[in-house]
């Protein structure tokens, strides 16, 4: 498997730590209070198909949301995380 | 006074040559890890020029001139080869790291072949060329891997794994070798 | 029919034509007191266990592929009690109970070897660990035992002791502990399942559940609508798409978990080995095939392959450990959907619908739990009450804080296991 | 037997092997199988279950019955394919299965009882009494599977893995992958084309076809030579494509050394080569499948395309008469060829009525071979013609059931095939693997002609594909173009077993059983029976077997199923997928700068993660590591003593947001700490359990450094990666690890500050150096940082340098320490010492601590939301009835304390019911001159003063232990500040 790392280009799957759903981007609020933070840490929509989720480029360490496809394992665009898009 | 006394990450160690690659220990005496804060990219870069001859490089790339160097390790990260410690106060963060990093370089005609054993890179020289630079892995070891020439590479890797990257590109170009 | 030695040596001379159907093909009835989603081999278990040991036979279990077609049929085959946490405790410690009898239970021979299991540690920290775990264990009335490093020898005198990157400190060794053929332990459960009355429907797709004033009533299906007074979702590897149907979000990530068999070799592995520097097992079947396995290939997905580096990484723990390994050929390696939990223990538990019931987060320890799964869910299915070996399963534990099963101590969050 | 002026092999060399002990002479050119065929040979090994005697099947990888060990000792490969191991001189191969001898097999008596052994057997017996099944059966049944054996001693070769990277990658040189190859080569795409043979061209190696008016493999090797002269070219030979990956990505096998004698141990034996490619052109051909009739399986019938390979090729036959027998047009080559080649053709025999045959042999059309005679090896058959039975003469019999395309690499990536009428086969699926597209007889365009135009066009289509303009398609060369004309014949009917998958022994009989049994999924059938899951994957067999299957249950072939592959396309061995692992491989070494100076000292090392560290350093007279660790931990309590801590993580945080970063990942606020101060902070993670523990230096206003544990080091600089990236992007703060730059000494004792001012530029006294206080320092003459902190509860220091001088720097303070009556200590020391002020390690925090567990939950702070907060909050997670960190003190004289044990209440049962807790870690301690431990206890804060029973059955050991605070020693602190 290729991901594609905004800075490095396209790279072996080896280079890379995953970090699930890119939902982890919205934390919710200091005082959204446990349930609240429960949900967001735990559960998941985990599609069976399109999805977007964060890797670490671990040689550059750079986050990144990746779109990608759980059943075909299309690689389809990346994005840095910083750049804030869930 | 006592005087305390260096040693190089791969010392003892090198030069060899084995079949049609020689490996040396590129002895590093300072370098810098720039990190430009938020919005501040081009002030450092201009700066660094003023300072060193070298701007802050593009993503994937090593500039060099006279006796220094700045290479791109990472995201917003550069490695700046120079004398004299970088003043970039308040533009970057400036953290010492020429003692961090073992680098040893690759000659021969079989410097790539040897490099592609341990590199999950493209090395092709139509798409990596002399001047660029990659964060990447050696074997299991994170590295930043140059061109340094048509023939010649250079590859960067903590200080503390010096022994494992001398064996593993030892072993690799012992096993190219006994091809020919 | 029950297997036994007369109708064997009968078979043998009239040419093997006398052998009935293992299970029937029968057609879905319009309605079913119980219908279980998924065929797999808990689907199969709890339907057993419901008919066996509550009596409840007007069951259905739909399977949109074939009987045993999840991860019953992609699998490393190990079955063991060695886990620490309350909670996981006594309900693999029951599992393998029923493992111990499961043969003369189903007239099935699923090749239940207890052949042993060693963990093997590699420093002063894992041993403790272990110890704590093999204590547990003991505890908990199972087996263990605590082997240093010439203990270790006696039993496995192919590892490398000497150079390797982690020496082997020693191991713990699950007497108790083996392998199983996977495929026979859901032929076995389906053929019992069926023996009672229990319809088994292959090429059945579930497509929505039906929900009335919070209430279950059925279940849509690519073969048309099913009634139903409860429904029980079994369906690890897709638990999620299962779950949408009833509006529910799970904490489960599904991912790949590959795995290996080689070509047949005369006997040279006789324990299930598990080295402590990186997921690696690794057992010998009765083929001769070496069956191993490592850890996830670290992505959320449902395509049942991997790829290449978590391969790799495999076959350098085998390196290192057992050098001797390295002329084995890999013939075959294929991939299965692991339900991943936050904290890597499953869930058996209601859900908020009334008659709605659900078995997911297995993880990658389903194979062993084949029969406690399906006991206990027979029992909650049929009584509305936990079992007692399965009550800490609850789906509200990360909520609450309570309860939570990390056997690895990596976290109860997703990705870290 | 050799055919005299046949086949590439140099009939002039001989090359000396052994079989099975026996001295043979082959010619250079030949494959083992090639040459134990010239010899005469052709029983050569037995089959998995029954022991039947098989010999060469086919001529290529696909061989399911010609599987030998190559070699002895270490260097034994089990289950070669004799098709594929080419000759050398010296080479060594045995049989396999078979005891005493191939000829006299023991085991083949399960042959006879093989009316009890259909398929699923297993499954219904061997239970009574179960007891048996471990203790009798199973060991039976192993030892009788199996094939080859491992020589059970450790791997002595050396192997290789490779990363490539190419625009075009070609899989196959036949003539298809040759034509793709140079269309897209002469484009100027980069191209590398991949060939399991020793020698490319394909079939064209095997047949008397003609291209362009030459003999094809002439013209083969004319393409070669201007590929070779390619610089975008790249050819690799003896290369298995065996996998499709994502993202065009494949793995290969390269034999490199295995057709070599052995000559040092620096050649590799194998390169595992992982090959990324845009785009990809599968020409992988097809393989001819076997009928199913009775006794099909007996040494000396083989693929008809394989007798063809053995004399066009390698100029050899297996027996002076032959046979054959098809269902299609393709095969009567087989007979001409023999018939040119002096070879006496007793039939050919054409299960079709109305077909012509021009072959000068006696011609049986409409006609089957329904039985065989021979026992170790074929000696006739029987062919039945409108009723009439002929007995025939032959010692090989050709036989051909058609052709399957190879579809293997398109099902990887769970592309299934699609069923083709015509060819009555599997062609791949258009798409199944992105990226690649399908050429030739891969995809059922069986004649040359088909082939070459087939590649020239897909090569031209990649050319395209990949952006090159004005692509040219070469002119296709001329070549035969017959159309493949076949009539389905899967089983004949008749007496006795017909086989279908030769290794495993799975015959007609035993699918219809898995039928009749209701296992009529083809996944079912395969996994009942076994059939398809012998070394060749089914490659031979699938397709015949689902015909069988699909005759069984009365369905149509598609909709009976389909077969699939799963990587990879022919075995691989482990020692080149893993290669480079064995011995140290596994995980880079990580060295301290005074691992030198401590091997030196004679200190056995251990590793901690990736690192390596002194346990201990012996001196003389010390007969054990308790005397050195009890004297080293008595050292640092009365004067000093010197480690190496620099692998604990070193983080660098600087930025205008640094200090509000800081207060977001430490549950306690870090921005109020003062410059050139030190604060102990926690981190947890987001689920609001104990990430790490460290310390975090101000070293200015915008720059402070943090410390982590050595195992976390990696963990905590993602995590801090992750939350400046993903989490707080406002915060502009950067974070560098500093691990590496600074070679880090604990100086530890009441004289730490007399060692230390020996050797700093300008020496500290409590003033310039307070506790918890930190500072750039000269360290003779070398700029360096000095950090007042403790990790013993002893006044102490940690000096950093850059690591160029750690050596230096180390050897200079364990000197000046000794002259203090210190000296160095090791990792034991350092863990006693922790123990003795409670201080925790990952033996501790082991990922299921809450900080409340550990009594630091007032650690987090109120006035701030930081990671972790929020869900530490949870209910069960400060539950008083938590197992919390205690400390124990043995109540009254016991063996010891052990970590790992188990705790409960006095005169309780030792069950999981009654378990109140655990013991995380021990020692002894010299200085309370006791054995003492950290456990987690449940309640156990409020239980100080209590006792309580120690468990551990592992080790034998019981003892009661009183609880008390986990700080033993210097409870007051007042030796941290003296």
């Amino acid at each position: 498997m290729r991901i594609t790392c905004p800075h490095c280009g396209e790279r072996d799957r080896r280079e890379f730590t995953y970090q699930g759903a890119s939902e982890i981007m919205a934390r919710p609020d200091a005082d959204a209070g446990v349930s609240a933070f429960a949900d967001y840490l735990h559960l998941r929509d985990n599609p069976a198909g399109d999805t977007r989720d964060m890797w670490y480029h671990d040689p550059c360490g750079a986050w990144i949301v990746v779109d990608r496809n759980t059943v075909t394992h299309a690689v389809t665009g990346s994005t840095l995380a910083r750049e804030g898009r869930t | 006074m006592v005087k305390l006394i260096a040693q190089t990450p791969c010392e003892g160690q090198l030069p060899m040559t084995i079949g049609d690659v020689t490996l040396t220990e590129v002895v590093i005496q300072t370098a810098w890890n720039v990190a430009p804060f938020a919005g501040k990219e081009a002030d450092v870069s201009k700066a660094l020029e003023a300072q060193s001859g070298v701007g802050f490089p593009a993503a994937n790339r090593m500039l060099t001139k006279a006796g220094s160097r700045s290479i791109w390790v990472g995201a917003g990260r550069a490695l700046v080869q120079c004398d004299g410690l970088p003043e970039l106060s308040g533009l970057a963060a400036v953290t010492e790291q020429g003692d961090a990093i073992a680098a040893v370089r690759l000659d021969g005609p079989a410097a790539e072949a040897t490099l592609a054993r341990l590199v999950p890179l493209d090395l092709r020289v139509s798409t990596f060329k002399r001047g660029h630079t990659a964060r990447s892995f050696v074997g299991h070891m994170a590295a930043s891997v140059t061109r340094v020439g048509a023939e010649a590479f250079e590859v960067m890797v903590m200080r503390s794994m010096a022994r494992t990257l001398v064996h593993e590109l030892e072993e690799a170009a012992k096993g190219l070798a006994a091809r020919a | 029919m029950r297997y036994n030695a007369w109708q064997i040596f009968k078979e043998a001379f009239t040419g093997q034509t006398g052998w009935k159907p293992v299970w029937r093909d029968p057609e879905p009835k319009k309605e079913y007191d119980i219908v279980l989603i998924g065929g797999g081999g808990h689907g199969l278990s709890t339907a057993y266990y419901l008919a066996k040991n509550h009596g409840l036979t007007n069951i259905a279990v739909l399977e949109k592929g074939y009987i045993g077609s999840g991860n019953i049929g992609r699998n490393t085959t190990i079955v063991r009690a060695n886990y620490f946490l309350p909670g996981n405790s006594e309900f693999y410690s029951h599992s393998l109970k029923l493992w111990e009898g499961l043969e003369s239970d189903l007239n099935y021979n699923v090749m239940h070897s207890q052949r042993g299991l060693i963990n093997l540690f590699h420093s002063d920290g894992q041993r403790d660990a272990f110890v704590r775990r093999g204590n547990a264990m003991i505890n908990q009335g199972d087996d263990a035992v605590l082997l240093d490093r010439d203990g270790v020898r006696q039993h496995l005198p192919y590892i490398d002791f000497d150079n390797v990157r982690f020496p082997v400190y020693g191991g713990l060794l699950h007497p108790r502990g083996g392998t199983a053929r996977h495929d026979a332990v859901a032929w076995g459960y389906a053929r019992g399942a069926d023996q009672r009355g229990v319809d088994l429907i292959q090429n059945c797709e579930v497509t929505g559940i039906d929900i009335s004033n919070g209430k279950v009533t059925g279940v849509q299906t690519s073969r048309g609508p099913i009634r139903a007074k409860k429904v029980a979702m079994v369906a690890a590897g897709r638990s999620g798409q299962v779950a949408a149907m009833a509006g529910m979000r799970l904490p489960i990530e599904s991912h790949v978990l590959q795995a290996f068999v080689t070509e047949g070799l005369k006997p040279v592995i006789d324990h299930v080995v598990s080295f402590g520097m990186g997921h690696f097992y690794i057992s010998q079947s009765d083929k001769g095939g070496l069956v191993f396995g490592g850890d996830l290939d670290f992505y959320s997905s449902y395509a049942q392959r991997g790829n290449l580096p978590m391969k790799e990484h495999v076959m350098e723990a085998a390196m290192t450990l057992m050098p001797m390994i390295g002329k084995a050929k890999v013939l075959r390696s294929w991939g299965g959907i692991m339900d991943m939990s936050p904290d890597g223990s499953p869930i058996i538990d209601r859900t908020h619908v009334d008659g709605l019931f659900v078995n997911c987060g297995w993880n990658y320890g389903g194979f062993k739990a084949v029969p406690a799964s399906g006991w206990a869910y027979a029992h909650l299915i049929a009584t509305g009450k936990p079992h007692d070996t399965a009550a800490r399963y609850r789906l509200d534990r990360f909520t609450t804080g309570r309860g939570i099963m990390d056997e690895e101590g990596t976290g109860s969050q997703h990705n870290l296991h | 037997m050799r055919l005299k002026g046949k086949g590439f092999p140099d009939q002039q060399r001989s090359v000396p092997f052994t079989f099975d002990g026996e001295r043979m002479t082959g010619h250079a050119g030949d494959t083992l199988a090639s040459a134990l065929l010239g010899n005469g040979v052709r029983l050569v090994g037995r089959s998995f279950k029954y022991h039947r005697p098989r010999g060469v099947y086919g001529a290529g990888s696909e061989e399911p019955n010609a599987l030998v060990t190559i070699g002895h000792g270490a260097a034994a490969d089990p289950n070669v394919r004799a098709t594929v191991q080419e000759l050398y001189e010296g080479l060594e191969a045995r049989s396999q299965n078979r005891w005493p001898s191939l000829k006299t097999d023991v085991m083949a008596v399960n042959d006879l009882l093989s009316p009890f052994l259909g398929a699923g057997f297993y499954y219904k017996t061997f239970m009574w009494p179960r007891s048996f099944w471990e203790k009798l059966y199973e060991p039976f049944i192993r030892r009788a599977a199996g094939l080859g054996a491992l020589s059970g001693d450790h791997n002595e070769d050396r192997y290789e893995r490779a990363f490539a990277f190419c625009d075009l990658l070609v899989i196959g040189a036949g003539p298809a992958g040759l034509m793709a190859a140079l269309t897209a080569a002469r484009a100027g795409v980069d191209v590398i084309l991949a060939d399991e043979d020793s020698r490319m061209g394909g079939r064209l190696l095997s047949e008397t076809t003609e291209v362009d008016g030459k003999t094809g493999h002439l013209w083969a090797d004319d393409v070669l030579a201007e590929l070779r002269g390619m610089d975008n070219v790249r050819l690799m030979t003896r290369t298995t494509v065996f996998g499709a990956y994502d993202q065009g990505t494949f793995g290969a096998l390269e034999r490199v050394g295995h057709h070599k004698p052995r000559k040092g141990d620096e050649l590799p034996r194998e390169c595992f080569w992982r090959i990324v490619a845009q785009r990809s052109i599968l020409c992988a051909g097809a393989l001819e499948r076997p009928i199913a009739f009775p006794n099909n399986d007996r040494p000396g019938i083989m693929s008809a395309s394989a007798v063809r390979s053995f004399a066009n090729r390698y100029g050899v036959v297996g027996a002076p008469e032959v046979a054959v027998f098809a269902n299609n047009d393709d095969a009567h080559r087989t007979a001409r060829d023999l018939i040119a080649a002096g070879v006496k053709v007793s039939a050919l025999i054409d299960s079709r009525d109305d077909v012509e045959v021009k072959v000068d042999a006696p011609v049986f059309t409409g006609a089957r071979v329904v039985q065989t005679s021979g026992r170790l090896g074929l000696e006739g058959l029987t062919v039945e013609q409108g009723g009439r039975r002929h007995g025939i003469k032959a010692g090989v019999l050709a036989m051909s059931g058609g052709w399957n395309p190879s579809v293997h690499l398109t099902c990887h990536m769970n592309g299934r095939p699609v069923w083709d009428a015509g060819i009555q086969s599997f062609v791949p699926r258009d798409g199944a693997i992105p990226g690649m597209t399908v050429a030739g007889a891969a995809r059922g365009r069986f004649s040359t002609a088909a082939c070459l135009a087939d590649g020239a066009e897909q090569g031209a289509a990649a050319a395209t594909a990949l952006g090159r303009k004005n692509v040219i398609s070469p002119d296709v060369p001329h070549a035969e173009g017959a159309a493949y004309r076949h009539q389905p014949l899967w089983a004949v009917e008749g007496r006795g077993r017909k086989w279908i998958d030769f290794q495993n022994d799975v015959h007609v009989k035993d699918i219809k059983l898995a039928a009749q049994e209701n296992f009529r999924s083809v996944e079912h059938m395969k996994r009942y029976t076994t059939q398809g899951m012998a070394t060749d994957q089914g490659k031979n067999s699938n397709v015949v077997a689902l015909a069988v299957l699909a005759d069984a249950t009365g369905r149509g072939i598609p909709e009976t199923g389909t077969t699939t592959f799963r990587p990879p396309y022919s075995p691989v061995a482990i020692a080149a997928l893993g290669a480079g692992a064995q011995g140290k491989g596994f995980a880079p070494q990580r060295f301290t700068t005074s691992h030198a100076a401590s091997i030196a000292r004679g200190a056995p090392m251990i590793e901690a993660g990736l690192w390596y560290r002194p346990s201990y350093f012996p001196a003389t007279g010390e007969k054990t590591w308790r005397e050195a660790c009890d004297r080293e931990v008595q050292m640092v309590r009365s004067t000093v003593g010197v480690c190496d801590v620099s692998t604990l993580g070193k983080i660098d945080i600087q930025g205008p947001d640094a200090a509000a970063f800081l207060d977001f990942v430490y549950t306690n606020t870090m921005s109020t700490l003062k410059v050139g101060k030190v604060r102990y902070g926690l981190m947890l993670r987001e689920d609001g359990y104990v990430l790490d523990d460290g310390t975090c230096s101000r070293l200015g206003e915008m720059h402070f450094v943090i410390t982590t544990t050595t195992a976390a080091a990696a963990l905590v600089m993602r995590h801090l990666d992750f939350v400046a990236q993903a989490l707080r992007p406002d915060l502009d703060v950067q974070i560098v690890s500093v691990t590496e730059q600074w070679a880090q000494f604990g100086v530890v004792g009441a004289k730490s500050r007399e060692v230390l001012n020996t050797i700093l530029d300008k020496p500290i006294d409590d003033d310039s150096m307070p506790y918890m206080g930190c500072a750039d320092v000269g360290v003779a003459g070398v700029s360096g940082r000095l950090f007042r902190i403790s990790f013993s509860g002893e006044h102490a220091y940690e000096v950093a340098v850059p690591a160029r001088f750690g050596d230096s720097l180390y050897r200079l303070l364990v000197a000046n320490a000794e002259m203090f009556g210190g000296g160095p200590y090791g990792m034991e020391a350092l863990n006693v010492l922790r123990i003795e002020k409670g201080f925790i390690t990952h033996a501790e925090i082991h990922g299921r601590t809450t900080a409340f567990d550990i009594g630091m939950d007032r650690m987090i702070s109120p006035k701030k939301d930081c990671i972790g907060k929020t869900l530490a909050r949870r209910d069960g997670l400060v539950d008083e009835g938590r197992e919390q960190l205690v400390g124990l003190k043995p109540a009254g004289a016991v063996k010891q304390l052990t970590a790992g044990a188990h705790l409960f209440d006095a005169g309780a049962v030792a069950t999981r019911e009654n378990d109140q807790g655990y013991v995380t870690s021990v020692c002894y301690s010299p200085t309370v001159e006791s054995y003492l431990g950290l456990a987690f206890l449940k309640n156990g804060r409020a239980r100080h003063g209590q006792t309580v029973r120690l468990v551990d059955h592992l080790r034998g050991i019981e003892a009661l232990c009183i609880v008390c605070d986990p700080v033993f020693f210097d409870p007051e602190g007042g030796r941290l500040r003296g």
